[in-house]
């Protein structure tokens, strides 16, 4: 069967799967378990937004959360403001977009690349966490939110039915909205690579100069590439802000943009489904590793009880393992199969076209 | 008039302790464009290797300037040859292992050392400037920092093994052509790295103290701070130290350190988007 | 929507039932009771001793027969000092393992994560920390020492050995923020002045300039209110410029993070400090306790904190009210709590403020020596007050927030 | 004559203190096909360099249709219609043969156009059958006329050369030769070459670049007697 037949047939899965993953999950799992995957979900919209901008886009932006944590900051400042969610949610999108468009344009057409990207993006993120971290104090407040510092903004009021305050969308509709949320990105994603800019995004990953002298202009690309991650990973904290109703500067920070990188690293570049994949993976393990500790003090507790170790040593495994990412390696391996299965067949069929013959 | 001669202790402190611990990263990313995330966790163990030392009766300064590189330099090693070394040329991959192996670092070190460990006490009392009184320490840290940056030209300018170093930060074959096996070349350049990380971690820990979890306040800054100087591992990481360095502290001393960190941070980006190819790249290019 | 709420509605219900029901219907399976503090990442520092202290005051419940006849099942969280795995475990602890009572928060971040949760799923939430004061919440106990029961009484007194002029520094957070505030009030009340209050996040370890700024401004003493890891690194630079011995230091936040044996004697002896426990206080109840922590965690363990001192009594206070109550149901407990229950507990009698859900207790000030905190003075029986000025859950029972207390 | 459709004047470029190419006075009639020649280093590529804008001019200008181009963007000049073929191949190593010319159709046409365009494109370089591969994975030669078709499908006015008929076969030679002229019909041409008998195959005009300056400009037969080409090309070939 040809790729094209392969592409839709994985489409169609995907699609099958998502929806009844939307349907059922409520009707069969426990509350907690729905509220973990929510979570789960919100932070695969984040994860895709990177798998656009860096799996595709070839820019490494290091700093993804930066505009994550705007999305998430301006929205709770907003609904303090507002109190109707309708304009928070837009301008959650719509700032880091504005955000990432700005300094896009700053470093693509400044010709900056590769790893330098990458730094840049990193201290702008680390920017935002240095300002935002050091707003603890009464005077620092946009309308009437505090900004809070360290301790960040709890008890955020979640979104309503748009136009209707009364109408707030509740745990379970949060599970609904973020995965459908998810769904709509990942099919948007989808369509807008096989479109002409997605198959163009793509040249100018493969070649930046050939693209350029076939008369693309690589910056522009570029900047509206990032600008869509940008809105993406912004719509992504303005979810997250309304699951756990909190947000802390820590969402700017270092381990949090890292986390980003290796969701897409361990699913796979290039793909969408894969940072998905390493996205929930990745969240359900620390999560995982982190409840029903033992406690206590000898060594041996120490050793086991001990996320940060074994998270380690399992991320480490896996570079050297899996070096390609999950999802493209199980293609590789579908791909054997079949042809170890098509050999097969072949040599079975000798004998008898012999006898024919 | 005191006032200003502190300030320019403080302003050659900061640059001092900047280029320390950058250097490690400076070496093995501009000589093996691995992107180390465990740098960080280098230094801290530095630290770690210090006070150990000087636990079981070490003499400090023995501890830190000639235990903790050797110990930490062979950890480099060992991390080349089982990791690292299947990875060159996938610099993104690099900084997946090295996160994972940061995170496993800082785990093994609290598992061994718990959470609270007695630090070791910055030796050489203080002195007076005028009204003031400040640590003669910080005057040790910048002799450290100078010896340290002296060493690495002279053996980058006038020996071969600087030669094959130059040789390769060019372009890898290059030892090859020099009749050296990379591989070699690899995992000494990066236990050196990773030595001199030590030193670091392990010079500055009588200032800023040792616990698991310190590394992440180095990483970042140093790996900015090695982008901004570009190619050229002496002249870059220098020069970048210097600049960041001295805007760090003066806006520190007029302000807070909140917008000390910021004015650096936002130095850098400037920096990056005027010479794109850091400081290096464009200025001294025959830089070492 | 409708239905989702319908739906989301029975769930809580649900949740809250079986905190009902496992009261007697199924009477033999175990009491759940969570812990959610950070055991790995920057504030491990804080969790590990009060888990161990946690662990500790489960056993001994267990050994003495457990609750109501039932074994009391200690479920550990780690938060790996990640704010979104609060959350997650908190879901957890009321929706998955509905446990009778949740212990944990460390940062009064965290705390204000868990706390909505909790109040959601109908879970009872002890939060055992000292902290700035003002959560008036009747869902939640505070057991730690709030500003007014240590700064009003260390502030007259280390002005009377010092001198009347302070200078103030603290970490960048609702804590640091509001103590500074505190001890700018008491100062001025004892006719003093605070020569300058300066803030600094919790990832700041270069203090150079601070302390030549505090050096120009010739205080008597300093106050510290300083938090974690990277801030010990003030106290090395202070000492290694040779300020120690020239500038005293008070601190309510010294000592909390073992700071007095991670750094050397040098660095730190004379400072002063005020605390609800000291490991060495002189009474009986305290010494066995002492003797059973080492028993279990090892002659070597570094020092039972006064945050693992605040666990340990809030498990103690809250199996009373369950004893008290003759059930593990929430609202049952919460009553029985209210009419005022004490413990006698190492740190000498803590009761429970009815109004503020906070708690009546003894403080002490003491001065570091030699990796030691050596008591110098008591003070009996500390009311909660500046909680009290805001907060009264007798008279208005569904007040639910946290006060900016006015100063 | 009317104006011509390339010209530089004096059009200079130094790297640090070399200089690559020295104050070149060039033109180039439309529909012109004509051959650069050159030892190596010579100064050919940076000449070809500064014309598709991959290299701002340390001094002179470039007029492209009377047009000032010296400081336009590579994809500007791309736009004008200037397309080039590399002398290494440069193409989309990752895409397959069909997406590699389909993003250069992709610039001047549009939807089902574009895909016509690009069925045409395979059928002349002749690739249809390996339309579906990874270019990566072709044969050096093959990714050269994988390049042709992709600088084709841009329907540039002018299009350079750089060693088209480099690590080709002998057939393959004269395919190329035979296309070149093809193309020819309706696009100017300059070619970079150093192998003689496809330059005779192609040629009327020969422009003979040397140390960065032009050396002589003359008909293909005069500039083969001529003894100065002999020697400081030919010659340096031979002894290269």
């Amino acid at each position: 069967m040809n790729a094209r037949a392969r592409n839709l047939l994985g489409l169609a899965l995907v699609g099958l799967v998502g929806l009844s993953f939307l349907i059922l999950t409520p009707r069969f799992a426990e509350l907690d378990t729905v509220l973990d995957l929510t979570v789960y979900m919100i932070m695969a919209i984040l994860a895709l937004s990177l798998a656009l901008v860096w799996g595709y886009g070839g820019i490494l932006c290091f700093g993804q959360s930066a505009f994550f944590g705007l999305g998430a900051y301006t929205y709770a400042i907003a609904m303090f403001n507002f109190g109707e969610s309708t304009i928070p949610l837009l301008l959650a999108i719509a700032l880091p977009a504005a955000f990432a468009a700005l300094l896009g344009y700053f470093m693509f057409y400044g010709r900056i690349s590769d790893v330098y990207l990458g730094v840049i993006t990193l201290t702008v993120t680390l920017i935002l966490f240095n300002s935002v971290n050091s707003t603890a104090g009464p005077e620092f407040h946009i309308g009437s939110a505090r900004l809070g510092g360290f301790n960040g903004i709890p008890g955020i009021p979640p979104l309503n039915v748009p136009g209707n305050k009364a109408a707030v969308i509740d745990l379970e509709g949060m599970f609904y909205l973020s995965t459908a949320a998810l769904l709509a990105t990942y099919f948007g994603l989808r369509l807008l690579l096989a479109s002409r800019f997605g198959r163009i995004i793509v040249g100018i990953r493969e070649n930046e100069r050939r693209a350029e002298l076939l008369g693309y202009d690589p910056r522009a690309y570029k900047l509206v590439t990032f600008t869509i991650g940008g809105a993406l990973a912004g719509f992504a904290g303005c979810l997250f802000a309304n699951w756990g109703n909190f947000v802390s500067p820590t969402i700017f920070g270092l381990a949090q943009s890292a986390q980003i990188i290796i969701w897409v690293i361990v699913g796979g570049r290039g793909t969408l489904i894969g940072p998905i994949v390493g996205c929930i993976g990745v969240q359900w393990l620390s999560a995982a590793l982190g409840a029903n500790q033992p406690s206590g003090s000898d060594w041996w507790t120490r050793v086991l009880a001990n996320a940060p170790l074994i998270l380690g040593i399992i991320l480490i495994a896996f570079v050297l393992l899996v070096p390609k990412g999950l999802v493209p390696t199980l293609g590789d391996l579908g791909q054997w199969l079949l042809r170890a299965r098509a050999r097969r067949v072949a040599t079975g069929l000798k004998p008898k076209q012999a006898e024919e013959g | 008039m005191d006032l200003i001669a502190l300030l320019a202790i403080q302003v050659i402190y900061a640059i001092a302790s900047l280029a320390l611990i950058s250097v490690g990263l400076a070496i093995i990313f501009g000589m093996m464009r691995v992107i180390n995330l465990a740098h960080g966790e280098f230094l801290m163990l530095g630290g770690y290797v210090a006070i150990v030392a000087t636990g079981h009766g070490v003499s400090i300064w023995i501890a830190m300037l000639v235990v903790a590189p050797v110990v930490v330099g062979i950890i480099g090693v060992i991390v080349e040859r089982t990791i690292i070394r299947f990875l060159y040329g996938r610099m993104v991959d690099t900084m997946l292992a090295t996160w994972g192996l940061s995170l496993f670092l800082v785990g093994l070190t609290t598992a061994v050392f718990g959470n609270t460990t007695v630090g070791i006490s910055a030796p050489l009392g203080s002195f007076q400037i005028g009204a003031y009184r400040t640590s003669g320490y910080t005057l040790f840290v910048i002799a450290v920092a100078f010896v340290v940056l002296g060493g690495i030209f002279a053996v980058l300018r006038w020996t071969r093994l600087g030669l094959i170093a130059r040789g390769t930060m060019q372009n890898a074959n290059m030892a090859a052509a020099l009749g050296v096996n990379p591989p070699r070349v690899y995992a000494v350049t990066f236990g050196v790295g990773a030595a001199l990380s030590g030193l670091a971690g392990a010079v500055l820990a009588p200032v800023s103290g040792v616990f698991p979890t310190i590394g992440v306040a180095y990483v970042a800054k140093s790996f900015i701070t090695v982008i901004g100087g570009g190619a050229a591992i002496l002249t870059g990481t220098v020069s970048a130290s210097a600049l960041f360095g001295t805007i760090n502290q003066i806006a520190t001393f007029a302000t807070t350190p909140v917008f000390g960190e910021v004015a650096l941070l936002a130095t850098a980006i400037v920096l990056i988007r005027l010479l794109p190819q850091g400081i290096t790249g464009r200025f001294f290019r025959r830089g070492l | 929507m409708r239905v989702n709420r319908r739906k989301f509605l029975q769930g809580t219900a649900a949740a809250a039932a079986v905190g009902a029901f496992s009261g007697n219907a199924w009477a033999d399976d175990p009491i759940g009771v969570a812990s959610i503090h950070d055991l790995s990442g920057g504030l491990d520092i804080y969790g590990k001793p009060m888990v161990d202290a946690l662990t500790l005051a489960v056993e001994e419940a267990n050994a003495a027969g457990g609750l109501l006849g039932r074994q009391i099942k200690l479920i550990n969280y780690d938060t790996q000092s990640n704010m979104q795995l609060y959350t997650q475990f908190a879901q957890q602890a009321a929706l998955k393992d509905k446990v009778a009572v949740v212990h944990g928060g460390i940062t009064s971040a965290s705390r204000e994560v868990i706390r909505p949760v909790l109040d959601r799923f109908k879970t009872l939430y002890f939060y055992n920390t000292q902290y700035e004061g003002g959560v008036c919440d009747r869902d939640q106990f505070d057991t730690g020492v709030t500003p007014a029961q240590t700064v009003e009484k260390l502030v007259p007194y280390a002005m009377k050995k010092w001198g009347k002029k302070v200078y103030v520094i603290a970490a960048d957070y609702n804590y640091g923020q509001i103590t500074s505030q505190w001890v700018k009030k008491y100062v001025t009340e004892n006719g003093g002045e605070v020569a300058s209050i300066d803030f600094f996040p919790l990832d700041v370890t270069n203090f150079g300039s601070t302390i030549s700024k505090i050096q120009a401004a010739k205080p008597d003493f300093v106050w510290s209110a300083l938090v974690g890891g990277a801030h010990i690194s003030f106290y090395r630079q202070w000492a290694a410029a040779g300020m120690r011995k020239s500038i005293p230091m008070a601190s309510t936040t010294f000592a909390v993070g073992n700071e007095h044996i991670v750094l050397s004697p040098e660095e730190c002896n004379g400072m002063l400090v005020c605390y609800n426990y000291f490991q060495d206080l002189k009474n009986k109840t305290n010494e066995t306790f002492v003797a059973a922590f080492h028993k279990r965690f090892g002659e070597d363990y570094p020092n039972v904190t006064e945050l693992a001192m605040g666990t340990y009594q809030g498990f103690r206070l809250w199996a009373e009210g369950v004893k008290k109550a003759g059930s593990v149901d929430r609202m049952k407990v919460i009553e029985a709590l209210e009419t005022g229950i004490s413990i006698d507990a190492p740190s000498g009698k803590v009761t429970i403020d009815p109004p503020t859900h906070h708690c009546i207790l003894d403080v002490h000030i003491a001065e570091v020596n030699d990796k030691k905190l050596n008591v110098l003075e008591d003070f009996a029986q500390q009311k909660p007050s500046d909680t009290a000025a805001v907060c009264d859950l007798i008279k208005n029972p569904n007040d639910n927030q946290q006060y900016v207390i006015k100063i | 004559m009317a104006a011509p459709l390339l010209e530089t004047r004096n059009l200079s470029m130094h790297f640090g203190g070399v200089q690559a190419v020295r104050s070149v006075n060039f033109a180039l009639a439309e529909g012109e096909l004509r051959c650069l020649i050159g030892p190596n280093g010579a100064g050919k590529s940076t000449f070809f360099k500064m014309l598709t804008g991959q290299l701002v001019p340390s001094q002179g200008q470039v007029l492209f249709r009377g047009e000032d181009i010296s400081h336009a963007h590579a994809h500007q000049i791309a736009r004008l219609g200037i397309g080039i073929k590399t002398q290494v191949p440069n193409v989309f190593d990752g895409l397959s043969v069909r997406e590699n010319i389909w993003l250069a159709a992709n610039r001047i046409h549009s939807g089902e156009r574009a895909n016509s365009v690009v069925d045409e494109m395979l059928e002349r370089v002749g690739l249809t059958g390996a339309a579906e591969r990874l270019v990566g994975q072709l044969a050096h030669g093959q990714r050269q006329w994988v390049e042709l078709g992709i600088v084709l499908s841009t329907d540039p006015r002018l299009i350079l050369l750089d060693e088209p008929a480099a690590g080709m076969t002998h057939e393959e030679v004269y395919k190329t030769a035979e296309l070149v002229r093809q193309i020819n019909r309706s696009k100017a041409l300059i070619v970079v070459e150093h192998d003689m008998q496809f330059i005779r195959m192609i040629a009327d005009k020969v422009t003979v670049f040397n140390q960065g300056a032009v050396l002589v400009e003359d008909a293909v037969e005069n500039i083969l007697r001529n003894p100065l080409v002999r020697d400081i090309y030919l010659g340096k070939q031979a002894a290269a």
